[in-house]
């Protein structure tokens, strides 16, 4: 009888999971708001919440940051001209709010200001999905594969990124 | 953003060959139902009643029997002559549609995106092509090949007064061809469930007569027209400095995105939001200001700008004819 | 009529050969065994038998056949239900233009759903619920051959389908169509659970149906009552049959498909991704091989139940039987060739759209020649005016506009007109309604006072048919109009100016209606419950097995089995064989016979009730849901089904020791 | 299958009066006689019925695509190949087990399970080789999702075959033991038959489907 335990546990589990499904699958379409205080912690705090486990928002992420050409430096995460996101190295901090003032604000050596180009929203949307890319947003929210050429392991099944162990890890599957 | 939008106002060849057969079937399949139910209905009518109680008659009158097969095997051979008909008619229409004459067709290629319709004029040739967007423009009497893609999901290209239905499907290239025989307006709307905005993906094709048809050519491939008061020459600004720019393209300014409509002529269109809105300043302004309010799950973000901007933009974007 | 009595011998020898085999093996006490009429020892001991002892434990283990068919029922219609209310939003948010009721995050979810349940969680599972509390009684034995595995497909359907609607509250709603095409339901558009929730309930509810599909199948072939050969088997019995076996041809590929999808959002594999060799197309070529089957899967049973009830109310047995039997197996093969006609606007070769267009054609002609062997039926009878005929009638009128315009679609250029707006939508709910909805009224109405004992009051009936009939075609017919107007189907709002509003007002009104209907259907049932008049073993005077016994029937079903030597047995005078004797009445027991002539093959003993079933469905369960949520869950959690499996089959001693006392060796 | 499974259903039924007397009806048949070998036959046909459609999803994919396999090499032959050998010869036992099974014959069952259940775990172990040279990965592209599934298809059914034979194995020795388990072992042996079938077809589309 122990299936039947496991079982029945598995199905409360899933009961729970699926009301917590509501913030996870919940399609908030941006309507017009004041701009987010950056750096402000509750901001940063809210936006966090909404986005990182909001299956929605990060693949709005994923798709500004095809759109936005990122590849163009940071190759797939993989890292070119700049530094790669994938592994579990962040140079100016990995938290929502850090990687949130490095797209507003840009950084030395390279990163560009987008503050005024991209709408808080989306950029919010792009530091949940670059969280995600180190698996440091939920699993069960983060994107599939694209349907395009597969560059790099998908997002739902990378292995989860310790920020705090420093040694870099190919990301669970191979790099392509 | 209003056009004739009917399979039974045809104003194509093909169109009206396939309101032929549309008729043809209609007035076939009529005279068989009534007949059907007519007969049902006698049948019913003069059969006796009976109570549950009544005796079956496990084997009915041998004489009524050979009658009643020769009715079953009458009716089942009419109606296989009936659909053997419908069948021919059927592959004629499909001739018919097959085989529309394409010396000097207009050659367009049509991109669907969720949720808006990308066609790109001469593709073949850099200097002459252009892109437009959910708006064509096709002469009267010459043909038009178009060539279908997906850039996400699957679409569906469908024009009902001019042609049937012809999917865009990732991955797979498949080509169209009809012809406008009257000028006019014609509706189109995808016709393949693509996602939130499948309702707000309309196409309106814009039948000319050739001289007209010409004339707009030359305007398309010019470059977008410069600003001529202060209050545009704002609006363009803001719009190569906010965030419009990342997406959209203005030919001849900084705007150079390529994921959303081309926004070069976009004065001299009819509509907004691929036929959600009609083109006025004020629709313009609303639609920048708050599009999700309108076609919620569209990718384009709301403009975080004070009215006064807005009003500049929206006056630029409609002096862009 | 004297096959019976021809095929069995009744010579000296094998008496005494089977007197000796007959002689209990341990402890020398005589055996009970049945063939003695109600009333009987045997009677009351065979009763004990087959009821299941009160408690939850055993109702969570029940596995007759009628129980289980019952609550397939039960379920289905609560799920009918379920679905209509989403079909009534959705109508209500189209009334008018630009409505803002729903928007379309959630619209999509509603049709969704609204098909999905419709397809998998109704349709299908009310036909089988019908075929397996029926079979067994029309073909005169005890239970179906597999009753455990029916019982544990009932769970499956069952949790998969709370599943989809636990996920459907709270916004995990499946939201890419009930045919989920790709890339739309594919891995980057089909963003969060909501697409794997639908694969899962996929493989569930195809599960379910391949169950109960081989169980229907091996009960038909095997366990008729002796004499019942191929050529005395009822209509409805050969409806079944073919669709079961369809049903074992057709939910493999849909089963598989999904599973593919799943690997493509689980595992990254690229069946469907164009960029990586894949193609999108594969996935509508696979998803309407099953598709357009499943149509039939619901179609053939509700011509069944045509079959059935026509004969009983114009009183003489059906016209042109032998050619309804052919036409029913010539439309399921034919069924398997229709799939292209919803793809014509795909860029299919053009030469496989004309054979697919004639292929579609031909189809008419089966159904067209059933349809005028029962008008001819209805024409040389005489008519008991009671509500079943009366949704029968309403079946040809409905079905025949949606058959008509079936035909039409078929057409590969007309078809690119239609295709995709409303017009189909008014096509696929006149085929369904008047194919499927209509018979099951019929159905219910039929057969309602053999399964409570209590008929539904005949007055209501013909209330809630009239309102049925105006409401369905008052929704669905401006629907093709609207079609013709170029509305698209799957859209949540409209513009006004495009002039659809009219016409979709009044599909709402006639929505209210079908509502309506429903209601007093409801009502009737709980009324006729409680106060509705008794019913005899045959109020309607039908002439098949099932009305040869008490209405309810005792759990047994049969006293002792009967021997049957026409189509119709109780019609037609008795053989000089009428029943069988000799099976035990201590165990659940019962007779296979020879596949074609019906001979009586061997004892079989059914298995008891146990909880086995039920905790292998959650087994199953809690491995499909761990697999959506992470990859290891799908390689792991085929452990648990594994361990419930084989603790089902393990013997258990009392049972084996029971089961030998009656054990004679072939 | 074995001479006894083809006698026809001989009818010790006898009338008594009205009555049809059923009582000296053996309680269980083999082959056909059997529902176990209807309920079989259906899960097979929906099981092969898998195996054919993923075959042709293989050969349309296939035909779509320039390449194949596109960019790797070919599986390598020699698992392959043992896997083929090895489960071909594996019907020898079978059959055997089949026969006593047939025959009741506790004793000679048992042993011929016992090297049915060794083959079966041979098999197990060369088709996780088979998996490491079919050199691609499942997510690599349309090929490699092919074969992989293709593969993981029929060693669903291996290794549950192989379980059905432990499980079986382990109940002849419970007492007191039903005849009609030996039924059971008969139409287990019977869809070990349908796993080495099915075998062929598979093998050759997965070995030589990226060669031709």
């Amino acid at each position: 009888m122990t299936s039947v335990w496991r079982s029945a546990l598995t199905i409360v589990v899933f009961a729970l999971s699926t009301l917590a499904a509501c913030e996870r699958e919940s399609r908030d379409f941006p309507r017009p708001a004041p701009g987010a205080e950056v750096g402000d912690p509750q901001t940063a705090a809210a936006m966090i919440a909404r986005d990182e486990r909001n299956a929605y928002a990060l693949a709005t992420g994923k798709k500004l940051w095809n759109w936005y050409n990122c590849n163009g430096c940071h190759a797939n995460g993989g890292g070119a001209s700049g530094p790669a996101l994938m592994d579990d190295v962040w140079i100016y901090g990995g938290d929502a709010t850090s990687i949130f003032q490095t797209i507003s604000q840009g950084r030395p050596n390279g990163m560009p200001a987008f503050g005024d180009r991209i709408p808080t929203d989306q950029i919010w949307a792009l530091a949940a999905y670059v969280r995600s890319m180190a698996a440091l947003a939920p699993q069960d929210a983060a994107p599939n594969r694209d349907d395009a050429f597969l560059t790099r392991v998908p997002e739902s099944f990378m292995d989860a990124q310790k920020p705090e162990t420093a040694k870099p890890s190919s990301g669970g599957g191979r790099p392509r | 953003m209003n056009g004739i939008h009917d399979i039974r106002l045809p104003a194509g060849p093909q169109a009206a060959a396939l309101f032929d057969l549309w008729t043809l079937m209609l007035i076939t399949c009529t005279g068989v139902f009534v007949a059907i139910i007519v007969v049902l209905a006698v049948a019913v009518w003069r059969a006796p009643r009976a109570t549950a109680k009544t005796l079956p008659d496990a084997d009915a009158h041998p004489r009524k029997e050979t009658m009643l097969k020769r009715s079953v095997g009458f009716a089942v051979a009419t109606s296989a002559v009936l659909l053997f008909v419908l069948l021919f008619a059927s592959f004629i229409a499909d001739r018919a549609i097959a085989t529309l004459p394409l010396d000097d067709a207009v050659h367009i290629d049509l991109i669907g995106h969720q949720f808006w319709w990308e066609a790109r004029y001469d593709p073949s040739d850099p200097a002459r092509s252009f892109a437009t967007a959910n708006e064509m423009h096709v002469p009267v009497g010459r043909p038009v090949l178009m060539t279908l893609r997906a850039d996400d999901v699957i679409h569906s290209f469908w024009v009902p007064s001019l042609a049937g239905k012809k999917d865009l499907i990732p991955g797979r290239t498949s080509t169209i061809a009809f012809r406008a025989d009257r000028a006019g307006i014609y509706r189109g709307q995808c016709a393949e469930f693509c996602g939130y905005q499948h309702a707000h993906m309309a196409l309106i094709v814009v039948a000319d007569a050739p001289a007209d048809y010409e004339r707009w050519l030359v305007v398309q491939r010019q470059p977008a027209r410069e600003p001529s008061t202060a209050q545009e020459r704002r609006g363009r600004d803001l719009v190569e400095r906010a965030s419009c720019a990342m997406c959209h393209t203005i030919s001849g300014t900084a705007a150079r995105g390529r994921r959303a409509p081309d926004l070069s002529h976009v004065g001299s269109r009819s509509s907004l939001a691929a036929g959600t809105l009609e083109n006025t300043a004020a629709s313009r302004a609303h639609w920048i200001a708050d599009p999700q309010s309108y076609k919620p799950g569209v990718d384009m973000p709301p403009l975080a700008a004070a009215p006064a901007d807005l009003v500049a933009i929206s006056a630029y974007l409609g002096a862009l004819q | 009529m004297t096959a019976a009595s021809g095929a069995f011998p009744s010579d000296a020898g094998s008496r005494t050969r089977a007197r000796e085999r007959s002689q209990p093996k341990k402890g020398g006490r005589q055996r009970l065994r049945d063939g003695a009429g109600a009333g009987s020892r045997a009677a009351a001991e065979l009763e004990r038998t087959w009821t299941d002892k009160p408690g939850v434990i055993s109702f969570l283990s029940a596995n007759g056949h009628k129980t289980i068919g019952l609550r397939f029922i039960v379920t289905a219609l609560c799920f009918f239900g379920a679905a209509g209310v989403m079909g009534g939003l959705m109508r209500h948010q189209l009334a008018t233009a630009n409505s803002h009721l729903v928007g379309p995050d959630f619209y999509n979810q509603l049709f969704t759903m609204h098909g999905t349940t419709m397809m998998f969680l109704f349709a299908v599972p009310v036909m089988q619920g019908f075929a397996l509390y029926l079979v067994p009684l029309m073909i005169g034995t005890r239970n179906t051959a597999f009753p455990r595995m029916t019982a544990c497909a009932y769970w499956l359907y069952v949790i998969g389908g709370l599943l989809l609607f636990g996920a459907f509250l709270s916004n995990t709603g499946p939201d890419a169509g009930w045919f989920a095409y790709v890339p739309l339901a594919g891995p980057q558009y089909g963003i969060g659970k909501r697409v794997d929730v639908w694969n899962m309930l996929v493989t569930y509810s195809e599960a379910t149906g391949l169950m109960v599909a081989v169980d229907i199948t091996t009960t038909i072939l095997k366990l008729r009552a002796p004499g019942m050969t191929l050529r005395h088997m009822p209509l409805f019995l050969w409806a079944s049959l073919v669709t079961s076996v369809m049903i074992i041809f057709a939910m493999p590929m849909v089963m598989l498909a999904a599973n593919l999808v799943q690997f493509d959002r689980m595992l990254g594999t690229h069946f469907f991704n164009p960029a990586e060799g894949g193609d999108a197309l594969l996935w509508q070529h696979l998803f309407w091989f099953f598709g357009h089957p499943e149509v039939y899967f619901i179609f053939i049973p509700a011509l069944g139940f045509i079959s059935a009830v026509i004969p009983t109310f114009a009183r003489r047995p059906m016209f042109g039987h032998d050619a309804i039997v052919l036409s029913l197996i010539a439309t399921g093969f034919l069924s398997f060739g229709l799939w292209v006609h919803h793809m014509f606007a795909t860029n299919v070769p053009e030469l496989g759209k004309s054979f697919f267009t004639a292929m579609s054609f031909m189809i008419a002609i089966p159904t067209a020649l059933q349809l005028f062997c029962w008008i001819a039926t209805i024409a040389s009878g005489r008519l008991v005016m009671k509500t079943p005929l009366l949704f029968v009638l309403g079946f040809f009128f409905i079905l025949l506009i949606g058959g008509l315009t079936g035909i039409m679609l078929g057409s590969v250029p007309l078809d690119l007109q239609v295709h995709d707006t409303y017009f189909v939508v008014a096509h696929l709910h006149y085929v369904l309604i008047g194919g499927a909805v209509f018979p099951l009224f019929a159905a219910i109405f039929y057969w309602f006072p053999k399964v409570t004992g209590r008929v539904l009051s005949d007055r209501l009936g013909k209330w809630q048919f009239w309102l049925f009939f105006i409401g369905v075609n008052l929704t669905f017919f401006p629907l093709h109009i609207l079609g013709l107007a170029g509305m698209p189907r799957r859209i949540y709002t409209y513009a006004p100016e495009t002039g659809w509003g009219f016409l979709s007002f009044l599909s709402a009104a006639g929505q209210v209606i079908n509502d309506l209907s429903m209601l007093l259907f409801a009502f009737n049932v709980a009324r006729s419950l409680f106060k509705g008049e008794r019913a005899p073993a045959d109020p309607w005077g039908g002439g098949t097995l099932e009305w040869s016994v008490s209405s309810p029937p005792p759990a047994c079903n049969f006293f002792a089995l009967p021997v049957v030597s026409s189509r119709e047995p109780l019609w037609t005078p008795p053989g000089n064989v009428t029943h069988v004797s000799g099976l035990s009445a201590e165990i659940r027991e019962g007779l296979t016979t020879t596949v074609i002539d019906a001979l009586p093959d061997t004892r079989y003993a059914y298995p008891a009730p146990e909880i086995w079933p039920f905790v292998a469905s959650l087994a199953v369960t809690a491995w499909l849901v761990w697999s959506i949520w992470s990859v290891r869950g799908f390689a792991w959690g085929l452990i648990l089904p594994a361990i419930a499996f084989f603790a089902w089959y393990w013997p258990d001693k009392k049972e084996s020791i029971e089961e030998i006392s009656w054990e004679t060796e072939p | 299958m074995t001479r006894r499974e083809f006698i026809p259903a001989s009818i010790p039924a006898v009338r008594r009066g009205d009555a049809l007397d059923v009582a000296g009806l053996p309680s269980y048949g083999f082959a056909h006689r059997s529902l176990m070998w209807w309920g079989n036959a259906g899960m097979m046909a929906i099981e092969g019925g898998a195996f054919g459609f993923m075959i042709v999803i293989y050969f349309y994919l296939r035909g779509i695509s320039n390449a194949w396999p596109d960019g790797g090499r070919p599986p390598d032959l020699l698992f392959g190949n043992i896997n083929l050998a090895v489960i071909l010869v594996s019907a020898v036992p079978n059959l055997f087990a089949q026969r006593a099974a047939a025959d009741r014959n506790t004793r000679r069952v048992r042993h011929w399970l016992y090297v049915c259940a060794a083959f079966g775990v041979v098999l197990c172990a060369v088709r996780w080789f088979e998996f490491t040279a079919l050199n691609v990965r499942w997510d690599d592209g349309a090929y490699g999702s092919t074969v992989w599934v293709l593969l993981g298809l029929h060693t669903f059914n291996l290794v549950t075959d192989v379980a059905d034979t432990f499980v079986l194995t382990a109940v002849t020795y419970t007492s007191p033991f039903e005849g009609k388990r030996f039924v059971d072992i008969a139409e287990n042996c019977g869809y070990w038959y349908f796993v080495v079938l099915t075998w062929l077809p598979i093998y050759a589309v997965i070995y030589f489907g990226a060669r031709l």
